[in-house]
């Protein structure tokens, strides 16, 4: 154990401050068990106030408490709208490089189409269309997301199908199911894995963005709610957002850092050196 | 060989526009269907500003605007005026798109832009040095840097930095292109551009950088371990020529990878940084015609970027094919 | 009349709406005032300041106007930038009276069915064209016939127009109309050069791109997102005025980008939206500030809840009474806009003609709402939710959306879930249209008169899938007779008996939630004066305003 | 010979805290003269590498020198500083590397990597010396080669250019690490030829690593044998070829691949695989290349033909077009009468149970996040045997290839090579295969094992009536294992004779060429003395 520490350090301080995310948002509902939207005394109360230890808001809400339970819906958005794009991608990503061709070009060039618009504008005209929702952020996130994953299954694919273990399955009769589901699939995915915990980090910071331009929703706590709230507020109030704003700073360093260290982790090469 | 390549270009890039009118047209196609299923039209945009409407008021506007065709006629429509380069008139502005969009260019471009060469030089420069000990003190730093940076969200950096310089320092002004009130000419106007662009170009460079600070690193570090700098090290070349001579150009492949996508999209503006320094870019004119339902404009500057991204993705691939030597076809 | 507009910006969250004008100290001018603004500068003299020549006022302006042009887009934004450009017939004083202004004076023939207005001489257009009574009929009967629906319900009513010499205008009526003259004050009726729009298509007319008016201020160049420049009307036709040299307007789309640039001086004027109300304390503290909640008495904005009345239980009464009951106003002007504006008391704003000051609404009592919802049948369940409803957030500023959390948090406490379903501004006033909603926010403009800025909210005839109506569905047909009879009765006395029984049952029946009486601050240096007067804040031309 | 250029004495080298030993090299003592060949000979692991690394002081980080003194010409390289080390670098020692394909930077002309080391010592440098330079390793067209970039060359070419680049300044030492491992047979007999030339024009004192005896044959004039790190024989190439006295030395020597002296054994009348007219094309860029160009061949039933060529012959495209793993453009390919190119996916499904594959690298061709059991299990379970079956059928398989059947539950990473390649031939007999397609299956690995697994074949071979279509690049490999043997060249099979006849009397020129490029040939060929013993 210590000596896993001492090789991935990174991967251990991102693990622990995600694992600590994920405590506080469900500990949320213990220590603050009310809702984050009640009005629970005057406004404007600085952190450490009596009753208010991060401060109150613009409506003499409890800042902590907002920031607990919006801990939840934060993994949430960025949790699902990972998982959600992971899917599109690599379901897109598998089938451009494993059945090749034309497929594949197609595939790619639908994945160009989402790369040519800028994707923050995306997410916002789909959420638009969409109405703002949870929902509609978690989708439009995911659409905007996919593409990068997609390539990298893709390359993945392209290459593995080169490799000598998959012909291997090939000439052994094996279907083209079980050939992508049990060799291509699990050897494609530590890349993928690496940017999913990269893209859990965007859609935090999306969902923020999104929040900051009054297009969150506007039902559930989130963090992003917390700094665009906060933000016209930030002379009278700066803890309004900047706290929640460090809680995302936070989250999303330690999501880079399990990142970074379940690249070094996943790689082989990287990992163990090959000795003469 | 390598005039045989030059020979091929003119036909292999003619190839490459023609791949590229065709995206662009279902590019066309799928944006126009996409802002058209939006809930909400220019008219009802229209009425909502005005604060009032009537029945009459609302069909002669959608009349005026096309709406009332059906929808595949009213692509139809678009798309035979975009054969044209006719991206039509902004409803909102009364004034013809491309006018609209290239009147914001030089705006965009100097935020973007900018920011984007320092984000470029400074992310590699740091990068090269990161990489030269990686664990190091200098690596530590530089790269928790660049991860504590992409960390924060872009609208919050610039929030710290208006409260920083703009306030507490009253250093620099904190919003605005150019000092409007006393006319400026010359390098007087040129000197006031620069100080209103500083805090925008900051925030938006710091943001950009981590990704090539990081990308570099990896790709240097990458390359330090490749047989070649081995046979340059047997030659007796010192670190510093390795790192720079053999290390750097082959580690900057990845880089100018990424950096042609992004060049192509520094077009599209930064929404978040023009909101928080009221920059006349076109990512808030895109959000703006977003909101109000400006369905031509936003269709054109949707157009507009997909056509530089394609086209830097083009610039890319030739850069790619003057870089590397090995890369033969497009 | 008129057709302003309520600066529901569609940018960024901010709404917004314009101000308007000069300080009439004279309450009473009204008809026959001939030099109304020599006084003024005597006031001012008067108190040892003399009118400065000269000098650049640097103000903001938010969201951007899409078009600089009146008629075309009523935005405040657009109305505060043009309204030194274009000038009205007459304006108004902050009681609402009527202040002359291209009309030297007006008489109405003892039938109200003949309006004459005899206009000021040498007046020019910026292109050196006189202004004459033919520029008058163009605009009521051609121009803002065709652009706004209000002038339309107005100029509608009009027989015949005539200009018997090229300084005087008749109209004559088909019947009389009470509230006809508020059809050519403030920046709902300003006069447009007929040369220039005599062609089909207004909307689109190029001559848009570089308005020309009669003001004291020329239109000099509009870099997009960037600024408005306005430079002095050297052939103005007030001699000597106006003081100002030119006039900027600055485009700053963050809130917190403008507060600062107002802080530190870099302007001298900011109004409508451009401070968030947060912001009000501090910049009252600040000394070289003068902060003004005049301005607004035209214009009336209230803010209420709006209830689509065909959703159960919003149909019944009580259960709007109760919710009405359940919420602080006091808390909302205080703690969310800091002080500015009033709370309702009804459907009409106090400064709004006819307003009735004895109608009250109950009392905020969270038992008695309670109570009343528990008659109306609705008991909470195991978890103490009495139902749940959807609302509409409006679309236009961290306030706003403030506002409903604070009405959802409120109706939480009586039992009533609230569902938000945010939109953008493109979606909310469509789906306002489509009745797909089943509360909302808005804030409407009375403009002056009960019949003018709010009768359609109110009127069964006006229950249209067109947003800015009564898309809530009430009806009430002794209403629908009070307003209809208001409209045409000549009597005062006859007009305030019919309106006051209307507000009672427009507070009764509780078909909006009446909340605030909304007023935005003007935030000026203190050095800038003369720059509130009239009852139209800062959309007014700004001729006798200077820099000491 | 007589003056001493380079001593290593004691020389000992750490390895991390994570390797499976304490140290990679271990009180290592040797030295070598001014023009003379000194062969350092190992397998993979042994630490010969590193002594060359060491000796070049471009050891990384992670593997310190713990003790021991290295003297070039007197000067003691352990205690040099980095900036002095850097300058005998290139001017008093030159090395050359295994992998000539990645040893030049691809974006660097060819010129102007070699006038670098001029440069970074200081020296100013001509067009004209660098031409000299390229022309004293033989290159053709100096003046047009200055001006390519490497991947224009071929791996010959390029190790050319290393080459030149090591010997520019005239260093006295010039360190070899396996110079000649991944090139062909015919370039390697010509690279072999050029170091010797240049040591002797020279008088260059050349360290020599390789695990090749042949190669060794070829050029040493000393050697040392290393194992696990430490020096087990030291003596002149004859003493240590001829007259090995360390058992491990003895062991290498046997395992070198010799021809199979047993009487031919009788072919079968049916034939098993017949290909006819077989074509290929590939684009590379707007270039056609033909990889196989009307191939006829005719395997018999329990008959082993090994197809011998150099790379690009295309020798692994004809191996993989019998599986169907590449399509070719024409041609026939008949199993026991059926033509399999007429079948589609399902129908082929049948002839996967009776054909398999033997890939090159047992790195590469085992599944690394399965297990062993799971990666034999997948044949018969993708032919419908039970879960439990297929189990049993591993466990059995992977007694039949010498491992214990518990390996079933280990993982790949967890074998050596040799084992690793076992466990490839258990998956390819899982199935009870007629056919066995094997390409390149002992190249990846070190001698010894390479002659465990040639073993291994033949035995199974005869025990299970097995056909073999064996790919080597390696003559002397063929020789030992093939009943036949067809020669490759550029698409086309040149020439197609029993092993013996073959060998001993080539009738192409091609063949000829490559039986003469076997290293050790001219010292005393390993198939030739083989041949004439027999």
């Amino acid at each position: 154990m210590r000596s896993f520490i001492r090789r991935y350090p990174r991967m251990v301080i991102g693990a622990s401050i995600i694992l600590a995310v994920i405590c506080l948002a469900i500990a949320a509902p213990i220590l603050f068990p009310f809702s984050p939207w009640e009005m629970r005394g005057a406004p404007f109360e600085p952190p450490g106030s009596p009753g208010f230890i991060l401060g109150s808001d613009a409506l003499g809400r409890d800042i902590a408490a907002g920031l607990a339970h919006g801990t939840w819906v934060s993994l949430l958005i960025g949790g699902v709208s990972t998982l959600a794009s992971l899917g599109i991608g690599i379901s897109l990503g598998a089938l451009a490089g494993y059945v090749g061709g034309r497929v594949d070009d197609a595939v790619m060039r639908f994945a160009e189409f989402f790369q040519t618009i800028p994707s923050f504008l995306l997410a916002i005209l789909l959420v638009a269309i969409f109405r703002p929702s949870i929902f509609s952020i978690i989708t439009a996130i995911a659409l905007v997301s996919w593409p990068p994953v997609a390539r990298v299954v893709r390359a993945e694919f392209l290459s593995l199908r080169k490799r000598e273990f998959v012909q291997a399955a090939e000439v052994l009769g094996v279907s083209h199911f079980r050939i992508v589901w049990q060799t291509l699939l699990p050897n494609a995915l530590p890349p993928v894995i690496v940017l999913g915990s990269l893209m859990v980090a965007n859609a935090v910071l999306t969902e923020s963005a999104l929040s900051f331009l009054g297009l969150g929703d506007a039902n559930w706590m989130s963090w992003g709610f917390l700094v665009g709230s906060g933000r016209s507020v930030i002379r009278i109030g700066w803890w309004i957002s900047v706290l929640p704003g460090v809680a995302i700073v936070i989250t999303v360093l330690g999501l880079n850092l399990l990142g970074e260290g379940l690249q070094t982790w996943l790689n082989p090469r990287l990992s163990k050196r090959d000795l003469p | 060989m390598s005039s045989n390549r030059l020979q091929a270009m003119p036909r292999l890039i003619g190839w490459r526009v023609l791949k590229m009118a065709a995206m662009v047209l279902a590019i066309v196609v799928v944006n126009f269907l996409l802002i058209h299923a939006a809930p909400g039209d220019p008219a009802s945009a229209i009425a909502g500003q005005s604060g009032q409407a009537d029945a009459e008021f609302m069909r002669q506007l959608r009349e005026q605007f096309g709406l009332d065709k059906p929808l595949p006629l009213q692509l139809w429509i678009y798309i035979e005026r975009v054969l044209t380069l006719d991206l039509g008139v902004s409803h909102r502005l009364q004034r013809p798109i491309l006018t609209v969009i290239f009147e914001r260019l030089p705006a965009t471009l100097l935020l973007t832009g900018t920011a984007f060469l320092i984000a470029l030089a400074s992310g590699v420069a740091l990068g090269v040095r990161a990489a030269r000990k990686p664990g190091g003190i200098a690596d530590t730093l530089i790269m928790g840097g660049s991860l504590f940076f992409y960390a924060t969200p872009l609208f919050l950096v610039g929030i710290v930095l208006v409260l920083v310089f703009g306030v507490w320092l009253n250093w620099l002004p904190t919003f605005g292109m150019e000092t409007v009130d006393m006319p400026l000419q010359g390098i007087a106007r040129a000197t006031d551009i620069a100080r209103h662009a500083v805090l925008p170009v900051i925030t938006l460079a710091v943001f950009y950088s981590a990704v090539y600070v990081r990308l570099t690193r990896a790709s240097m570090v990458e390359v330090s371990s490749y047989p070649f700098i081995k046979t340059a090290r047997a030659k007796g070349a010192s670190e510093t020529r390795i790192r720079w001579v053999h290390m750097l150009r082959n580690a900057l492949l990845p880089v100018i990878t990424l950096a042609g996508i992004q060049a192509g999209h520094l077009v599209g503006g930064s929404i978040l940084v023009e909101t928080v320094f009221a920059w006349p870019g076109i990512g808030s004119l895109a959000f703006e015609a977003l909101l109000a339902r400006d369905y031509d404009l936003l269709l054109g500057i949707f157009l507009c970027t997909s056509v530089v991204v394609l086209t830097f993705n083009l610039l890319t691939d030739l850069v790619y094919l003057a870089f590397d030597p090995r890369v033969q076809a497009l | 009349m008129s057709d302003f507009d309520p600066m529901r910006d569609s940018t960024h969250v901010r709404s917004y709406r314009s101000p308007s004008r000069r300080a009439l100290l004279k309450a009473g001018v009204a008809a026959a005032a001939t030099a109304p603004f020599l006084m003024r500068i005597d006031e001012a003299i008067a108190q040892g300041i003399t009118p400065k020549r000269g000098g650049t006022l640097t103000s903001l302006l938010t969201p951007e106007p899409p078009v600089l042009m009146i008629g075309v887009n009523a935005q405040g934004p657009t109305l505060t930038a043009v309204s030194k450009i274009f000038q009205p017939l007459f304006t108004y004083t902050p009681t609402l009276d009527f202040e002359p202004v291209l009309a030297k004076s007006w008489t109405i023939s003892d039938d109200k069915k003949v309006y004459t207005f005899h206009l000021q001489e040498n007046v020019k257009f910026h292109d050196g064209q006189p202004m004459t009574a033919d520029d008058v009929i163009f605009s009521a009967m051609k121009f803002w016939m065709t652009l706004s629906l209000r002038a339309r319900i107005i100029f509608a009513r009009i027989e015949k127009a005539e200009a018997p010499d090229p300084h005087t205008v008749v109209f004559t009526l088909k019947e009389p109309f009470a509230p006809f003259l508020y059809g050519f004050g403030g920046t709902g009726f300003m006069i447009v050069p007929k040369h220039l729009y005599d062609v089909a298509d207004l909307r689109n007319n190029p001559n848009n791109a570089k308005p020309v008016g009669t003001g004291p201020f020329k239109f000099v160049e509009w870099q997009r997102g960037s600024f408005i420049r306005l430079r002095r009307n050297e052939e103005y036709w007030k001699p000597n005025q106006p003081y100002l040299d030119e006039i900027v307007y600055r485009i700053v789309p963050d809130s917190q980008s403008r507060a600062l640039a107002l802080q530190s001086g870099q302007v001298q004027l900011a109004g409508g939206n451009d401070i968030e109300p947060f912001d009000l304390p501090r910049f009252q503290a600040q000394p070289n500030l003068s902060v003004t909640l005049k301005g607004w008495e035209y214009y009336g904005p209230l803010a209420w809840i709006d209830i689509n009345k065909r959703v159960k239980p919003l149909d019944d009464a009580r259960v709007r009474r109760a919710m009405s009951m359940a919420l602080d106003r006091n808390f909302i002007l205080q703690k969310l806009w800091f002080g500015s504006g009033k709370v309702a008391t009804g459907p009409l704003c106090e400064t709004t003609k006819f307003y009735d000051a004895s109608v009250k609404l109950p009392p905020f009592d969270l038992a008695a709402a309670n109570k009343l919802l528990d008659e109306a049948g609705h008991k909470p369940d195991a978890s103490g939710v009495r139902f749940t409803i959807r609302h509409l957030p409006l679309p236009y500023g961290e306030v706003w959306t403030r506002l409903s959390e604070y009405f959802r948090a409120s109706m939480q406490k009586i039992g009533i879930n609230v569902t938000m379903e945010t939109t953008d501004a493109g979606s909310h006033s469509a789906r306002m249209a489509k009745w797909d909603y089943e509360t909302s926010i808005n804030y409407i403009y009375q403009v002056g008169d009960a019949n003018i800025g709010m009768e359609q909210y109110f009127t069964s005839e006006n229950i249209k899938n067109v947003a800015f109506n009564n898309v809530g569905g009430y009806s009430n047909p002794r209403v629908d007779e009070l307003l209809a009879k208001s409209r045409y009765a000549i009597d005062p006395v006859e007009r305030q008996k019919l309106l006051s029984e209307f507000q009672r049952i427009a507070v009764d029946d509780m078909p909006y939630i009446y909340l605030l009486q909304m007023s935005f601050p003007t935030y000026y240096a203190k050095r800038l004066n003369n720059t509130v007067t009239t009852a139209m804040g800062i959309a007014d031309d700004f001729d006798d305003v200077f820099l000491a | 010979m007589t003056c001493k250029l380079l001593a290593v004495e004691q020389l000992s080298i750490g390895l991390p805290a994570y390797a499976d030993r304490a140290q990679a090299v271990s009180k290592v003592s040797f030295s070598l003269g001014e023009g003379e060949i000194l062969c350092v000979v190992g397998e993979s692991g042994s630490g010969k590498s590193m002594i060359a690394n060491s000796i070049m002081g471009l050891l990384s980080k992670e593997l310190p020198v713990l003790g021991g003194r290295i003297e070039l010409q007197g000067i003691d390289l352990l205690n040099q500083t980095p900036a002095q080390l850097r300058i005998l670098r290139g001017s008093r020692m030159g090395m050359v590397f295994q992998e000539p394909m990645a040893a030049l930077n691809p974006l660097m002309r060819i010129g102007d990597q070699i006038a670098e080391v001029f440069q970074v010592h200081g020296i100013a440098c001509s067009q004209e010396r660098v031409a000299d330079l390229l022309r004293a390793v033989n290159l053709p067209d100096p003046e047009v080669l200055v001006r390519v970039y490497p991947h224009m060359l071929s791996g010959g070419q390029r190790q050319r250019v290393v080459i030149a680049m090591a010997i520019a300044l005239e260093p006295s030492l010039l360190i070899a690490d396996e110079p000649t491992t991944a090139l062909d047979v015919t370039t390697q007999a010509q690279i072999l030829k050029l170091i010797r030339d240049i040591q002797r024009r020279r008088n260059t004192g050349v360290l020599f690593i390789t695990h090749d005896f042949g190669v060794v044959r070829e050029i040493a004039d000393r050697v040392i044998v290393m194992k696990d790190g430490e020096l087990v024989e030291h003596g002149s190439a004859d003493d240590v070829l001829e007259r090995p006295l360390h058992d491990y030395t003895k062991k290498l020597l046997a395992a070198v691949p010799r021809p199979n002296m047993d009487a031919p054994r009788p072919r079968a009348d049916r034939a098993i695989l017949q290909a006819s007219g077989l074509r290929k094309t590939y684009w590379r860029g707007s270039k056609e290349v033909a990889a196989l160009n009307d191939i006829s061949l005719d395997l018999r039933k329990g008959e082993t033909i090994g197809l011998v060529g150099e790379s690009g012959s295309g020798k692994s495209t004809l191996a993989r077009t019998i599986v169907n793993l590449v399509t070719p453009d024409s041609g026939e390919i008949r199993f026991e009468g059926t033509d399999l190119r007429s079948l589609s996916r399902k129908q082929w499904k049948p002839f996967r149970k009776r054909i398999q594959f033997l890939f090159q690298d047992p790195f590469e061709s085992l599944d690394p996040r399965r297990t062993v059991g799971d990666i034999i299990s997948d044949g018969p379970i993708a032919h419908g045997t039970s879960a439990a079956e297929a189990r049993a059928i591993a466990r059995e398989k992977l007694q039949l290839v010498g491992l214990d059947p518990s390996a079933v539950v280990r993982w790949p990473h967890e074998f050596s090579g040799g084992q690793r390649q076992r466990i490839g031939i258990a998956r390819a007999l899982a199935m009870n295969a007629e056919l066995l397609i094997a390409d390149e299956p002992v190249s990846a690995l070190d001698v010894s094992v390479q002659a465990q697994i040639l073993d291994l074949l033949e035995g199974l071979r005869d025990k299970l009536g097995l056909s073999m279509l064996f790919i080597t690049h390696d003559m002397r490999v063929a020789a030992q294992i093939c009943d036949r043997i067809a020669v490759m060249k550029l698409g086309e099979i040149v020439e197609e004779a029993p092993a013996r006849e073959l060998l001993s009397n080539p009738q192409h020129p091609y063949t000829r060429m490559l039986i003469a490029s076997v290293p050790g040939l001219a010292a005393g060929s390993v198939v030739g003395s083989a041949m004439e013993t027999s």
